[in-house]
Formats: C-alpha cells, structure tokens, sequence
C-alpha cells in the first residue's frame, strides 16, 4: 500500500490538473469570438440555417451542459466531430497523427537523449577546458536557435543540396509512417537541436555540481579510479535531474513539434493543430490542446515516479 | 624521534591562483608523523588545516600549486601521477571528513560503497569483498552489520554513517589515516563515543592518525603531539601535554585562553580574546603570520621567524617563545567578584573601564531597565507543548515543559540537537505559537506569534540568531540594518536621532563609526554577530533569547562574543534565554541551567547546582562527554548507546530510558519520572533517588 | 568589477555577443530613420534582386522590397515585444510567486496547483491557440499573451529564489519587530533575490524572441507588411532557391540575436549567481 | 554504464543510416496512377461549403452539363436540354448511369438536387439563385421539366456552377457526405484519411467508355503550397493546382515540369458600399485613382495586358461582353482632392481582409496598400486563412479583396453578387440602375440587346462601381509529361482526360 500511495497521489493530482485545464481550455476556445454555426455556414448563410444548426449542435446550451457534455463524451473517447469538415469524427483523423507524432518524438528522443547526456557530462567532466567551452557554446546556440531557423539550415543542407532526405515529410497513401522512416530524420533532427543544448547543458551543470559534492571526494580519495568515479558515483546522481528535464520537457517536445511538422509539412499533431487553428475548427483546437496538456501532465507523472524509483532517497524513505 | 617517520611534510606550500592574485594557504610547512602515532591539528578556520590533508591526497582544486615534498615511505607524494596517487588513497593514505551524510553516496547501498574500496585495492572478488566490508562495520561495533549494508546512508543516523566512513577508511588497514573535523557535525555524546572508536582503532591496527579540528578539547583527547596551525604555518609543534601546558607561543596561548572551561564564569573571569581575525596572506607577506593579531608583537616578530625547538619536541615559531613577559596560560582576566543577585547594587556594574550606562540611556540604548525585586518571573512557560505535524507523522519538539527565566537572569539550556531547546527558543520570541499550553511574560499571556504580539511584547522580546551570516541582510549596510528597527521599532522620525544613536550602539558594541556604510557580507564573522547583537539591544529589551549565538564563529571570535553579551546583560539588567549545545559556554555564561531531552525537562537549577553532583544521569553523560581543554581532566566518560528515540514517537515513560547507565529496568519505561526538588532553586525529573544520584560523581 | 572583467576574459564570447546587442538596440533605435529605402517600398525594377544590386545591400523580396530595411524595421517590432514580455512576465512571475511562496500554504498549494495547471500547455501552443482564435495580432495582444504564457515559468523562479531567502534569519529578524509582509517581501527578500530574477528576465529576453519569431513564422504573428522576422521566413520560403537571402537574412537576424542575448544571459548569471 | 552508453548512441547513428539508405525508394509513379497535391484539406459537402478541393470533388460527383475546350456547353449527365420561352426548361437525362453505390441515376435525383438548394437547414450556396424555380416536375426517369417563376435565359448555365454536382436522392448528405462523398464521376472514392489523403480509383460502370484514362488518383491534402511543390519537385506528385506566379517562375528554371493555366480569375478588391468610407463614391473614385495597374501587375509577378488585366467592372476583359473603357491613369493628386472633397482631407483609415494563403492575395493586400497610402489612405491589413476569411470576415468588410472564378457567362455572376439582394454582394452595392440592368440582362433574350445593357453596366461601374478587378492567371504546376488537364472556367478539373504522354 505504501508503495502505492505516491501513485494514487500522482494520479489524484494528474486528475485534478487535467480537469481544470480541460475547463480552461473548453473556455478560452468557446468564449471566443464568433459564432461555430455562423463560421460553419459562412458569411451568407441564411440566419434560419444558422439557427437550425446551432440548435442541431447543442450551441443554445447553457455553457456548463456542453462542457458536461464534451468532457464526457472525451472520457468515453468520442472526440466529437470536426467543425471545419462537417461529419468527420476527430477520432478518425487524431489517433493517426498523434501515432506520427509520437513516432517521430520518439526517434527524436533517441537522437537527443544520448547525445545530450554524453557531451552533458563529457563538458562537466573537463569543466573550464577547451572541450566544454566548444559544447556549451554549441549546446547555447542549437539551443537559441528557433526550430524553424535550425530546420531550415537542415533542410537546405540535407534535403536540398545532398538531396540525402525528403525535402517534406508526406506519407504516401495507404502507407504508415513506419514504411516511411526516411521522413523522420530532418523533423527529428531540428527538434534535436534545440533539446541537445538545453539537455546538455543541464546534464553538464549538474555533473558539474556532482562532481563537486563530498561523496566524489570520498570516492576519490577511496582510490577509485577516475572512470569508476565518473561512471558509478558521479553519473547515477548526475542523471536524475537531466531524468527530469528530459520528462518534464515532453510537453516543450510537442510544442517544438508544431513549428517543426509545419516546416516540413509532417502529417502529425503538430500539423494537426496547426491547421485547427488556422482553420478555426474550435472542437478540433480542443482536442489538440487537451492532449498536448495530457502529454504533459502524463509526463511529468511518469517523470516523478521514475525519478522517485531511481532515487533511494524517495524509494526507501529515510530511517533517521 | 624514536622511530623513522612515516610520513615526512618539508618545507610544503600550497598556493591558489585567484582573480585576486595568488593566496598562499600552506607556507613552508614541516611535519613528521611517526608509526602508530596521532598527530592532532588545530587552528581556526581559514588556517589551511583542511588544505594540509588534501595537498598529501593531492586533492586539491585545479587552480592550487603545490611545492616541496611530502615523503611518504621513502616516496615523494608529490611526484606521483593521478594513477600512481589511486593506489595511495583509500589504501594507504585513508581520510575521513566533517559531514558523513554527504560523504557517502546517496544513490549507492553501503555495502556497495564499502565493497569496492577492497575490490580495487586488493582485487577481491564480490563476496570476498563483501565480507571484508561486514568485518570493518563489525569492528566498529556496528551490531547489524548484515542488516546495514543492504541500506542507504540516508537509512542510518548520523553516527552510525560516520562509524561507517571510519571503517571504509579502516578497510585495507591503512598507514596513516587522516581525520579531517570527523565529529564536528555530531552531538556531543555520538562525538565522545566516536573519539573513542578512534582511539581504540588506532591501537589495534598500528595506525597513525593525522587529527584536524578546530576544537582544542576533541583534539587534546586523541593526539600524542599537537601541531598549532595558524595562517598556512605551524607555529607551535610539541607533545600533547607539553603543549597544552606550557604553550609558547601567543596564538597557542591566546586560543587555549579563550575557550570556557570548567570553572571559568562570567562573574569571576573574562575571557580571553584575540583582537582583529584570520585573513587571507598573500604570496609576498612575510613574517609571523600571527604578528598582526599579536599583543606582544614587535620589530623582529615581521622578520624573524620559524620554528625552533624550545625543550625536546617542542617547538615553536615566536622569538618570543622564552619571554617571560608573555602571560602563560589561564590568563584570562579576573574580575572583580560582585555580589550575584537580581538585586544587584545599581546598574553601573561591569567590569572597570567600561562606559557609563547613563549615556546609553539617554539615547535608548541599554540599560533603561532599572533593578526590579518583584518575584515574578520574566518569563514563564507552562505544560508548553509544540508538534510539528505532517501527513506521516507528529513530531513532538517540546512535550510539555515548564520553564521560568528570572528577571535580570540568564537562563541556560542546554541539550542534543533535536531536543527541542531552538523551538523553545522561537516560541518565547514569537517566531511560533505553542501547540497547546501559554508563555507568560511578566504574568501576561503571549503565547502567540509576532503578528498578534503587542509592540511593547515585540520590543521587550529580543532575538540574537546562531549564525550572523544569515541574520543580517546581504544587501544591507550596517546602518540600514541599525537604522530600520529605530525607525520601525521605536518611531523616531529625525534621521540625524537615529545617525547618533546608531553610532551609539556602534560603539556598545566596540565598533567604530566606519563601519556606518559597510555592507554587511564585507563584515567578518565577529563584527557581524556584534552587530546582530546591537540590533538586539536597540529596543533595551527585557528578554533576548540567544540562540546559539556563538556556535558558528572561531573560538577567539566566540570569546569576545561571550565577553559582550556577558558585558551588556551585566549593564542592561536584560535578562537571557542562552541556548547552546557546549557546556562549557553555557557553564560560562548562565545563572540557571535548563537542562533538555527530548523536548522535556532533565533538570533545572542554579549554575553551580547543575553542574556538579548530584545531577541527572543524562546530564552526568553531557558533562563527561564535553571535551575539556584541561588535559588533566581524563575522566573516564559515560558513553550512551544508541541514538535518541524518533522524536514522533509517544513516550510513556522516561525518554531517556532507552540510553540511560543507570536505568531502573521497568519503572523508567512505563512511568513518567517525578519531579524531585533538591533544593529551593534545583530539581530533576528522575526516578532515581537523590543519594542514588549523588552518588554517581565522575568528575 | 575586477570580478566581472575577469569572469569576462574567461568567457571571451561576451564581447562579440555584446556588440551584436548593442548593433541591433541601435538597429531598433536609430535604424529605421536612416534606410535608403521604407520598409515597405516597392521597387519593381527590382524584384528579388540579389544582395548590392539597385543600392538594396540585402537584395530584396519578390515585391522589390529591401530586405535590410526590413529587417532593421523588424528589429524593432521584436524588441519591442520581447522587452515588454519579458519584462511584464518577470514582473507579474515576482508578484505571484513572491506571494504564493511567502505566505505558503494553501495559498502556495493552490498557486503550485495553478502553475501546474497553466505550465502543462507549452506556451507556443497556448499562445498559439489564443492567438489562432483571437484571428487577428498586433503588438499589444501578442506580448499580452506572450507575457501570460511565460508568467508561469517565471514566477516560479521568482518563488524558488524566495523560498531561498525566505528562511534566512534575517526575514525572521524582521518579523520579530513587526514589518509589514510587503516590507518584507519587497525591501528585505527582493534584492538578495535579484540576481536569479535579473538572470531570468534576460533569458526569458531571448525565450521571447524566440517566441515571437516562432509565431511570425506560424503565420499567428504580427500582420505584413510589418517586417516580422518569422513571418519574413516563411514568406519567402517559396523563394528560397530564387532568393536565398529572403530567407537567409532574418534567420540569421534571428539567430544572431538569440544567442547574443542567451550568451549574455550565461554570463550574466556567472556574475550574479557566486559559485564555481 | 559507459559501455552501455557508446553502445545505445553507435545504435542511434546505425539508425539513422540505415533510415537515410531506405530513403532513395521513392516509389516509381506507376504511370496510371496521378497524384495531385490539393491545399485545401478537406470535401465539400456538396452545396455547403465554398471549399475548393475541385479535383476531389469533380472526380467523385458529375453534373448536368460540361463545358469543352472551346467553353462551349456539352452533354454530361444530360443529353438534351431545351426551352421555348425561357421560362419552361425540359432536360433529357443519360440513360444506364449508375451511382457508385450501383443505384440508377434518374430525374428523381436532379430533382432533388435542385429542390436542395431551397432547403434551409442545408443552408444551400445556391438558395438564391434558384429561388426563380417554381416547381420540378419528373414525366418519366429521364425526363425533367423544369418550371421557372420568370424568364430565365441563361438558366442553364446555373447548373454548371460547382456547387450544383447531381446528388443520389436516396443518400444522407447531412450524415455521410464529408466521409464517404458518393456520385456518379469517372472516379470512386476507396480510402479517405481527412486531413491527410484521398484515394480515388476509376468507376468501372462509367458511362463514358473508354474514359477515365487514368486507374488510380492520389489526392494528398497539403495545406502548404511550397511543400506541395516541393513535392512535385521531388517526384512524389505529379499535379499542384493553384500555384503562385512566384512557383511559376521557379518551376520554369527546373526540368521536367510546366506550369499551365487554364483560365482567368478575378480578385475582386471591393469596397463596401453601405458603410464608412466607402458609401462616399468620391472615396472609391480616390482608390481607384491611387491604383497603378502595373504596378499591381508586377505585385503579381506578370506583365500587364499579357497575363494580367485590370479593369473597374464585374466583366473579364477576355470575355466577349468586355467593353474597354478608357484607362483612369494613376493620379494621386485628384485622388487626394476627391479625398478632400469627401471629407477626408488628412486622410483616412481603413481595414482590408483578404485571404492570406490565396495565391496573388497577400501580394496585392500589400501593394494596394502601397499605392494608396500617398493618396492618404492608412489601410490595416487583415489576413486570414482562406477558409477562416471565407467563412468569418467576408461579406462584412469594409475593403476587401476575394477571389473570383468564372462564370461561363457573366450574367450568372452578376445576379449573384452585384444585385441588392445577390447572396454574395461583397461590396454590398444597392444601385437602383445596376438592378435593373441585371434584371433585363437576364430576361434579355437578344444578344445585342443584352449586348447594350453590358456596355451600359460596365459604364455605370466605371462611374460609380464598388470594385476593382484585377484578373490573374489561374495556374496548376504539373509534369510535363502529363497532357490533357482540362479545367474549364467553372474551375472543375476534368481528370477522367488526363493522362501520361505514352500512356493511354
């Protein structure tokens, strides 16, 4: 039970966090100016048909009555249906680009992930030398760079020039992005340049801050060897907050994923979303959002729990 | 000079490279550590003891350069690679230091950690390994070996992971083990029965041991001969008891003189001090490092100097070293004695040459409080209870204490870390509320927090804090912060008023007037807690409550402290609330002892009742823990096992039944011990009888 | 000061950043006034003509505008922006989690609750979606919204720099003779806590930037023909093997003036945050 | 721990190889297969929506009548059509048509298509238009007659707008139409993933032997015009429809490709006639003035008088009812004066709502704007996605600019948009000559009558007219090998023609 509770805890508070958000959200987009039946039918639609179709939708409801009725229909996994194309249930269209999505924030995860941690703690290893000065300052800049400026050097360099990837990101019909992984790498790599500075970059202060502590002290002056150092006292320790930056920052990732599937035209939530609110499709908009916040809030979940197992201090609270 | 020595330091410098220029931390320094020998060292902070034990680890920051040799079996450590060092550190060099909790890794088990000290030092295989680690925990008497190495550090309390970090050192039998402040972060009774672990150890293994604190009793009862450090040198090297009792030379002297001892009082001696504070030298200083602090100083002392030997094995770095004319030791400076009495003639008192109070009266300074005989106390706390409560637990920092300070008084109380005496501290200062029972001040109830305390309660209620680093705002010049509580406290509008009595209290405190627009971090560690103290006294307040105040200063800088506060209070007829985890200050400094456990009352009485028989065993067990500066007093101590029970825990009983030497097996655990009276001013809570009691006499 | 020249020898990369600040505020400032060509001139005898043709020292756009006035112009639209953003976010961050994290509690509970709950939507896609169904931005709506998204982020640095202080004797030392909680907060707590919050505003300085740039680029951005420097990037994406310095240029702009700005806010916090 | 490290990045790079060599298998376009990349992501529901993925929709769904290469009208689903007074219309339907769910196509079907517009819940496009039938009457199966409340010409010609695709009486549009659209075209829907894709394969049961030329269309929705070209470009599409005359030029420097154009379209730049500033004629005689025509061409990558027209009437200069009227010249004095006199001596501010993604647009926003401000005009632009302006800010600005497609005769337009009652009277002009120019242009069965009234209407927007017309090319990027895109004024593509060059 007691293993359990920081669980349930988690899960209470999760639910909580996402509530609220699915409020405010189901707020801010339906308060909104504008009037869904009215940008359904457009400009010259005849009021009759605009009434006709606020009623058929449910708009004369009193705000509470169709938040009620879209959070539950969210909690059976109906996502409802798409304003912009008439008919179209969301879920029809949403799980596939979330799946590419995900897909592709994974792969960038593979990129960045060891790729930070290993220059992250090569640069906190030789703080102050040539070697960390080089990957700060290539960890700051990838970092400072927006996705879209870092993307488009990428897709010049690789796509245009060595012509090596697909300038854009397009499944073909009835293919899935698995026969298509050739797609993926420009996308993931524009979002690994902008994690790998900041991932680095933490990995390096708190290496940095590890290898400052007393019980490095005590390993060296044990005798250990300076690779037994690095590798089992120092980075154990070092790897917990990157562990949390790394979680904590999924819902950055997606962020990032808006600007870099446009970029490259990848058929994901990123796109998703980008076109829902281009087009003004409010339960589409929605959707979208809820699910960036749940990315997050999930994360970050998990992030914490993980964190808590890897850490000896949370996993077997204290005895004094 | 029987033996070859084992280790031998020539002419060793350690200089760091600054933005500032090149800070020299270790100058021309020589010792020889023999075989099975210890070597304590003392010195202030800032004196490069700790940069004396990692220059011979060759630990040290990238921007240090060392020079010399330090010989270690014939080898020069100092020619030795990074590669060559690993086969040293651990193995034949070990080290154990001041914070055990953050000397072990916390995301490793114990035994993990012990493991492969063996492993890479002797190549053992795991189980091997383990075994060997098992052994070393069982050596330092740590019951559940099996059971603590399967845990984390933060698993165990803090002596057991010092007791662990000892036998990590001890587990290839080193040559030379190096202590660097091992039990400074430890209560008082873990630090005596760690001492003694230590002792024992080394003579069973033939070590030698290299002892480093900055508490001159802790590394008189371990160290056959005593190295002085002072600003990177040694200034003063001999025997143990050679040194202590013939010191020659004036740092040597001076810091011996200004630690409390047993017997020394405020009423009857001043401390000694030591003006001014360690600072920084730089690569081109010369001369005696101590010259600019030394009351004897003279032309020679800033070209001549080093150690030479006085009597065999002992030398010392002072000319002056023959002179007679340098008081030796116990040469803090008598007192007048003056009748003891709340009621005590008039409020000139203090001691000659100090100002007149009149003066400081006018400007509201000190001492507006007139002599009072009313006999109600200042401050009375009763059936006061405070709980800390979380979600998991409740814990009780004070479980129902009764407490009285009397006017004109200073109270006292002592205990462990965790005994509650801080909260009390806080409660009566109105930091916090009591859980459940009333503080009284002067008959009125103010057992509340500062926000529903009356103004003339907030400015008769006072609060000195432990450490005047955090206690005076960074940003702040000393002005300002003199200024503010003026302005807020006692309402004076004119700027040029408060100017005045700001360098008033300035000068209460022996602090002159430059020091008006002084940023508070640009203080030493000293002027700060005068400051602090200054701050305290701008309302004249009834009470101060002291809480640790000295705790975190150098002793020579405690001294002066003590001196002040004792000073003041003797103008100002303030009363005190002192708390203090060291004896010996609170013996220095008190009428009345408070003496705590565990959030309850041990006992209570006058100074002198206290402190001597008959006394309450855990008392009996705090006083033959504290570690004398009288070498002569080797008194057998009385060691308490184990650690003090959860706080949250209920307890019926005594809670010092578990630890207790004299415990009456039933009756101590399940009945709360009664309130004995042994005299009008002195009680004990104690099952024990007062023959039973008296009997027990150690010291 | 001697500490800083020396902090800034060892980090020699602040100079060249420093100028390039220094080059665009002047850019922003003076800038505008003294461009051979508006903004938004159209010289159709040169349509996307190369960088040195026809006097236009970055070549120009398909509608013959000259890149390098725009994105002077668009210098100081940015700016702007992210100066106001930052700074609002900065402010209203210290004010909230100066006042969630002193009093603590439930008042801090609900506030970590409420920051958990504002935090958990990136705030490009928040910005992006209020942004998106507000239809329409100008400079006022978009650091509003901007300076909301970061708020969070913000204050809780504010209030982690407050927690740092917060038990510090010193504030006790005040409380014990009875100052307000403002006094407390903003005249004891606020300037031993500048130095991270300082450290915070420039780096949510060049977080904004990127921001802004970000949403140009989405097309939820400032309207043309303002020179927004994202929205000058993907509006010439279409030209970009025509007219490669369309889009070359404001990413560089763009770049240079990030990392500038996050190299000094590196450097800032060498100075301000006493370790190593 | 290290090892483990080194190993999980050497397996990351190893990745990334093998995904980069996979990556050369672009697919080989079978050469019966033809893949456009469409902007707009989405169907119409027919008869609702203004979207305009036409090469979708005229795939699935066919209508009454075609028009030829040379804009004539042809039989399509109906074989005859004939009136005597313009009032009666009896139209004689194809027989053996057969809907793609394998339902007959009858007159039940084009009467109900018809009747749909006037349905209010639908919300029909088209309601106003054909509010001049009175009634549909179905003799037999493939006879239809229909009967109009007045004369009505150019009736016909209604039935060729693309919001009037012939629907299967017996489906649910409301329900089905946006995921599984159904008609009787040359090609039948298979998969459709919204937002991403469509497959069309060809209709074995279409009626046109022989015809379509192609199996398979592969309709991807990419709602980036550059990434479209890009991906023709790369070989992955083969027809970009509505390109910009920026891609035109570029697509002209590579090899392999063309860039057609089909027909005219309009962008209209209109100003509401019923509202501040521009209810004062003098204020729209001021913006004209301030207009240069060439510079707007040059805007719009063209030349003037070549590929690009410019003109101050509903009317395209490549029509036959085109009357040339003389140039305005580009004058910002009299355009400030004209300001003055109106009231508006320091100038004044104004919004222009446009669609920012639309081809030609955002570049004529912003030279408009250019051009106007000397004359003291401060113009704000708004722009918004095609779809959002569409559907929100159209028909309710005070200046705008929107395009137009064709009609095969103007007349069809006019009534639409320029009438005080025409649903989509942009410029909300209500001018009693207008009306009734439009009134008789439509009853007017002479053609140099009708003639007359065209010169005459022309004349009265030249005077005091709401609209600037700018005509641009309305361009499709495509492969070169590919031949015979037809796509007619209507803007309906006619792919079941289209093919590669050895393929047939």
């Amino acid at each position: 039970m007691t293993f359990f509770r920081p669980f349930l805890k988690r899960l209470g508070g999760m639910a909580i966090t996402l509530v609220a958000m699915s409020i405010l959200i189901f707020l801010l987009v339906e308060l909104m100016p504008g009037d869904a039946a009215q940008r359904v039918l457009g400009q010259s639609a005849t009021p009759q048909a605009v009434a006709a179709l606020r009623e058929s939708m449910g708009l004369n409801d009193p705000v509470w009555v169709r938040y009620g009725r879209w959070a539950s229909g969210m909690l059976r996994g109906d996502l409802g249906t798409s304003l912009y194309m008439r008919g179209v249930p969301i879920a029809s269209i949403f799980w596939r680009k979330v799946g590419n999505s995900l897909v592709l924030a994974m792969l960038a995860l593979l990129f960045y992930v060891p790729l930070s941690i290993v220059f992250g703690v090569l640069a906190g290893v030789k703080a102050g030398k040539l070697t960390d000065s080089i990957i700060s300052f290539f960890g700051l800049a990838t970092m400072a760079l927006p996705e879209f400026v870092s993307g488009i050097i990428l897709m010049t360099v690789f796509a245009v020039k060595l012509a090596w990837f697909p300038i854009t990101s397009v499944i073909p019909i009835g293919e899935s992005v698995w026969n298509n992984l050739d797609i993926l790498i420009l996308p993931a790599l524009s979002i690994t340049f902008v994690m790998f500075g900041y991932v680095s970059r933490m990995q390096r202060s708190s290496m940095i801050s590890v290898m400052n502590s007393d019980y490095i002290r005590s390993a060296v002056l044990k005798g250990m060897p300076m690779r037994k150092v690095i590798f089992r006292h120092a980075l154990k320790n070092a790897l917990l907050p990157t562990i949390t930056i790394i979680g904590m920052n999924m819902g950055w990732l997606f962020g990032g994923l808006i600007v870099v599937e446009t970029l490259f035209g990848f058929p994901g939530l990123g796109s998703l979303t980008m076109s829902a609110v281009k087009t003004q499709d409010t339960p589409l908009i929605e959707v979208c959002a809820l699910f960036i916040t749940a990315v997050f809030v999930v994360s970050t979940a998990i992030t914490d729990l993980l964190y808590g197992f890897l850490n000896p201090r949370i996993r077997y609270p204290g005895g004094s | 000079m029987t033996s070859k020595p084992l280790l031998d330091i020539h002419n060793l410098n350690v200089v760091y490279e600054t933005p500032s220029g090149s800070i020299v931390a270790i100058r021309d320094l020589s010792l020889e550590l023999r075989a099975n020998e210890a070597m304590g060292i003392i010195g202030e902070s800032g004196c490069g003891k700790s940069t004396l034990s990692y220059a011979i680890l060759d630990y040290l920051p990238p921007n240090a350069r060392r020079s010399g040799s330090i010989m270690f079996n014939g080898d020069d450590l100092l020619l030795k690679t990074e590669k060559e060092m690993q086969n040293y550190r651990g193995d034949r060099i070990a080290m154990v230091y001041q914070n055990p909790y953050s000397a072990l890794n916390p995301s490793l088990t114990i035994g993990e950690q012990l493991d492969e000290v063996t492993r890479v030092h002797r190549g053992f295989p795991r189980t091997q390994a383990r075994e060997e680690s098992i052994k070393a925990l069982k050596d330092l008497s740590l019951g559940e070996a099996e059971g603590i190495v399967r845990r984390y550090p933060h698993q165990v309390s803090g002596g057991i992971q010092q007791r662990i970090c000892i036998a990590m050192a001890l587990l290839c039998q080193p040559d030379i083990m190096i202590l660097d402040e091992p039990t400074t972060a430890l209560d008082v009774t873990t630090e005596a029965s760690i001492l003694d672990i230590i002792g024992e150890l080394k003579e069973r293994h033939r070590m030698s041991l290299i002892y480093i604190s900055h508490d001159i009793g802790v590394v008189n009862k371990i160290s056959d001969r005593i190295a002085v450090m002072y600003r990177g040198e040694v200034v003063e090297l001999g025997p143990q008891e050679e040194l202590f009792d013939h010191p020659r030379h004036p740092y040597t002297r001076a810091l011996i003189n200004c630690m409390p001892r047993a017997g020394v009082k405020k009423e009857t001696t001043r401390l000694n001090t030591i003006p001014g504070y360690v600072t920084r030298r730089s690569a081109d200083e010369r001369g005696c490092p101590f010259a600019s602090r030394c009351e004897k100083r003279n032309a020679v002392c800033e070209e001549i100097y080093g150690l030479r030997e006085i009597e065999s094995g002992h030398l010392a770095a002072c000319d002056r070293a023959y002179a007679d004319d340098v008081s030796e030791k116990k040469a803090a400076i008598p007192l007048v004695p003056k009748a003891k009495s709340p009621a005590g003639a008039g409020a000139t008192g203090g001691w000659s040459g100090t100002k007149d109070s009149s003066a400081a009266a006018d400007a509201g300074g000190f001492g507006t409080v007139g002599p009072d005989t009313a006999t109600t106390p200042l401050i009375r706390l009763e059936k006061v209870y405070k709980y800390y409560r979380n979600r998991k637990r409740t814990v009780r920092a004070l479980d129902g204490i009764d407490a009285k300070i009397e006017k004109h008084d200073v109270l006292g109380v002592v205990g462990e870390s965790g005994c509650g005496k801080s909260t009390m501290g806080h409660l009566v200062a109105g930091l916090l509320a009591p859980t459940k029972g009333n503080i009284y001040f002067e008959g009125k109830d103010i057992s509340a927090t500062w926000q529903r305390r009356s103004g003339d309660t907030i400015r008769d209620i006072q609060l000195v804090f432990q450490n005047p680093g955090r206690s005076l705002n960074p940003s702040f010049s000393v002005e300002q912060i003199l200024d503010r509580p003026i302005k807020k406290m006692l309402k004076i509008r004119s700027r040029r008023e408060r100017r005045a009595m700001v360098i008033d209290l300035l000068k209460k405190v022996d602090l002159g007037e430059e020091y008006l627009s002084r940023p508070s971090t640009r203080l030493s560690g000293g002027e700060k807690q005068r400051i602090a103290v200054a701050r305290a006294f701008v309302t004249s307040p009834r009470l101060i409550v002291c809480d640790e105040p000295t705790s975190a200063l150098d002793v020579s800088v405690q001294a002066s402290v003590l001196n002040l506060l004792g000073e003041l209070q003797e103008q100002s007829h303030t009363s005190y609330l002192f708390i203090s985890h060291d004896l010996n200050v609170v013996n220095y400094i008190s009428d009345h002892i408070l003496v705590m456990y565990l959030g309850r009352v041990c006992e209570y009485g006058l100074r002198d009742e206290v402190v001597n028989p008959p006394y309450h065993p855990y008392t009996e067990a705090l006083l033959s823990s504290a570690p004398d500066v009288n070498p002569s007093h080797k008194q057998k101590p009385i060691r308490l096992e184990g650690a003090p029970p959860d706080p949250s825990a209920r307890i019926v009983g005594c809670p010092f039944a578990g630890r207790c030497h004299k415990k009456i097996d039933d009756l101590c655990d399940t009945t709360p011990p009664p309130l004995k009276r042994l005299s009008e001013t002195h009680y004990i809570f104690c099952h024990l009888s007062e023959d039973h009691l008296k009997g027990s006499a150690h010291l | 000061m001697r500490r800083v020249w020396y902090i800034a020898k060892r980090n020699p990369l602040i100079f060249p950043a420093l100028i390039i600040i220094l080059f665009w505020l002047l850019a922003a400032v003076v800038g505008p006034s003294r461009m051979a060509f508006s903004y938004t001139a159209m010289d159709m005898d040169h349509q996307m003509t190369a960088p040195g043709m026809g006097g236009h020292f970055m070549g120009t756009d398909s509608l013959g505008r000259d890149i390098w006035s725009r994105i002077v112009f668009g210098s100081r639209s940015i700016l702007t922006i992210a100066l106001l953003t930052s700074l609002f976010s900065s402010l209203a961050g210290v004010v909230l989690g100066f006042t969630a994290g002193y009093f603590g509690g439930r008042i801090d509970a609900l506030f970590l609750r409420a920051m958990d709950i504002m935090m958990a939507v990136p705030p490009l896609v928040l910005s992006m979606v209020v942004l998106g169904v507000l239809g329409n931005s100008n400079i006022l709506t978009l650091t509003l919204i901007v300076s909301i998204a970061y708020t969070p982020a913000t204050a809780r640095v504010a209030r982690g720099a407050l927690l740092s202080c917060k038990n510090i004797e010193y504030v006790d030392a005040a409380r014990l003779r009875g100052e307000s909680h403002l006094y407390i907060m903003f005249r004891e707590i606020l300037p031993n806590t500048i130095g991270p919050i300082i450290v915070e505003v420039t780096a949510r300085f060049a977080y904004s930037i990127m921001m802004v740039a970000s949403l140009g680029f989405l097309g939820v951005g400032l309207q043309p023909p303002t020179p927004d420097w994202g929205m000058m990037v993907i509006e010439n994406k279409t030209i970009i093997k025509a007219a490669p310095w369309a889009v070359l240029y404001p990413s560089l702009a763009i770049a240079s003036l990030v990392i500038a700005i996050s190299l000094f806010s590196d450097f800032l916090s060498k100075v301000v945050i006493r370790d190593q | 721990m290290k090892k483990k490290l080194y190993l999980l990045l050497a397996a990351g790079l190893v990745l990334l190889l093998a995904l980069s060599g996979c990556s050369k298998s672009t697919r080989a376009s079978q050469s019966k297969t033809i893949r456009i990349a469409e902007q707009v992501p989405n169907l119409i529901t027919p008869g609702v929506w203004d979207g305009q993925a036409f090469s979708l929709d005229s795939s699935i769904y066919e209508y009454l009548v075609d028009i030829d290469t040379e804009g004539k009208l042809v039989p399509a689903l109906a074989t005859s059509w004939e009136t005597t007074d313009g009032k009666v219309w009896t139209i004689k339907l194809r027989e053996g048509v057969k809907f793609h769910d394998g339902s007959d196509f009858d007159s039940e079907d084009v009467k109900f298509t018809i009747m749909r517009t006037q349905d209010p819940t639908v919300g029909h496009l088209k309601a106003q238009d054909f509010s001049v039938v009175d009634s549909v009457d179905t003799p037999d199966k493939h006879t239809v007659v229909i009967n109009l409340k007045e004369v009505r010409p150019t009736f016909i010609y209604q039935m060729t707008d693309y919001n009037m695709a012939i629907l299967s009486s017996s489906y649910d549009y409301a329900k089905f139409g946006e995921t599984k659209p159904m008609g009787t075209g040359p090609f039948k829907l298979d998969k459709l993933t919204p937002k991403e894709s469509a497959k069309l394969v060809r209709n074995k049961n279409y009626w046109d032997k022989g015809y379509p030329l192609a199996d398979e269309l592969l309709i991807y929705f990419v709602p980036d015009i550059d990434a479209s070209v890009e991906m023709l470009e790369a070989g992955k599409v083969d027809i970009v429809p509505q390109v910009t005359p920026l891609i035109r030029q570029r697509l002209e420097k590579a090899e392999g490709f063309k860039v057609v154009s089909p027909y005219q379209e309009q962008r209209f730049i209109s100003m509401a006639a019923d509202r501040k500033p521009f209810d004062d004629n003098r204020v729209r005689l001021a913006l004209k003035y301030a207009m240069d025509p060439e510079i707007l061409a040059k805007a719009c990558q063209g030349t003037l008088n070549t590929d690009i027209f410019y003109n101050e009437t509903p009317i395209m200069n490549s029509l036959a009812q085109y009357r040339p009227l003389p140039s305005r010249g580009h004058d910002i004095e009299k355009a400030k004066s004209l300001l003055a006199q109106a009231g508006y001596p320091k100038g004044l501010s104004v919004e222009l709502y446009y669609a920012s993604d639309h081809p030609y647009s955002p570049a004529l926003a912003q030279t408009v704007k250019e051009l106007a401000e000397p004359a003291g005009f401060d113009i704000q632009l708004k722009g918004y996605p095609r779809d959002v302006y569409l559907s929100q800010y159209w028909m309710n600005a005070p200046l705008s600019i929107t395009g137009w497609g064709g009609r095969i005769d103007p007349s069809v337009l006019l009534n639409l948009a320029f009438t005080s009652k025409g649903p989509w009277n942009e410029s909300h002009i209500k001018d009693q000559e207008v009306d009734q120019i439009i009134t008789k242009i439509l009853k007017e069965v002479d053609d140099s009558a009708r003639q007359q009234l065209y010169d005459r209407l022309q004349e009265v927007f030249y005077e005091r007219g709401t609209l600037i017309n700018v005509q641009v090319p309305y361009l499709v990027a495509m492969k070169d090998t590919l031949e015979d895109y037809r796509q007619p004024i209507t803007m309906l593509p006619q792919l079941k023609y289209a093919h590669f060059k050895d393929v047939k």
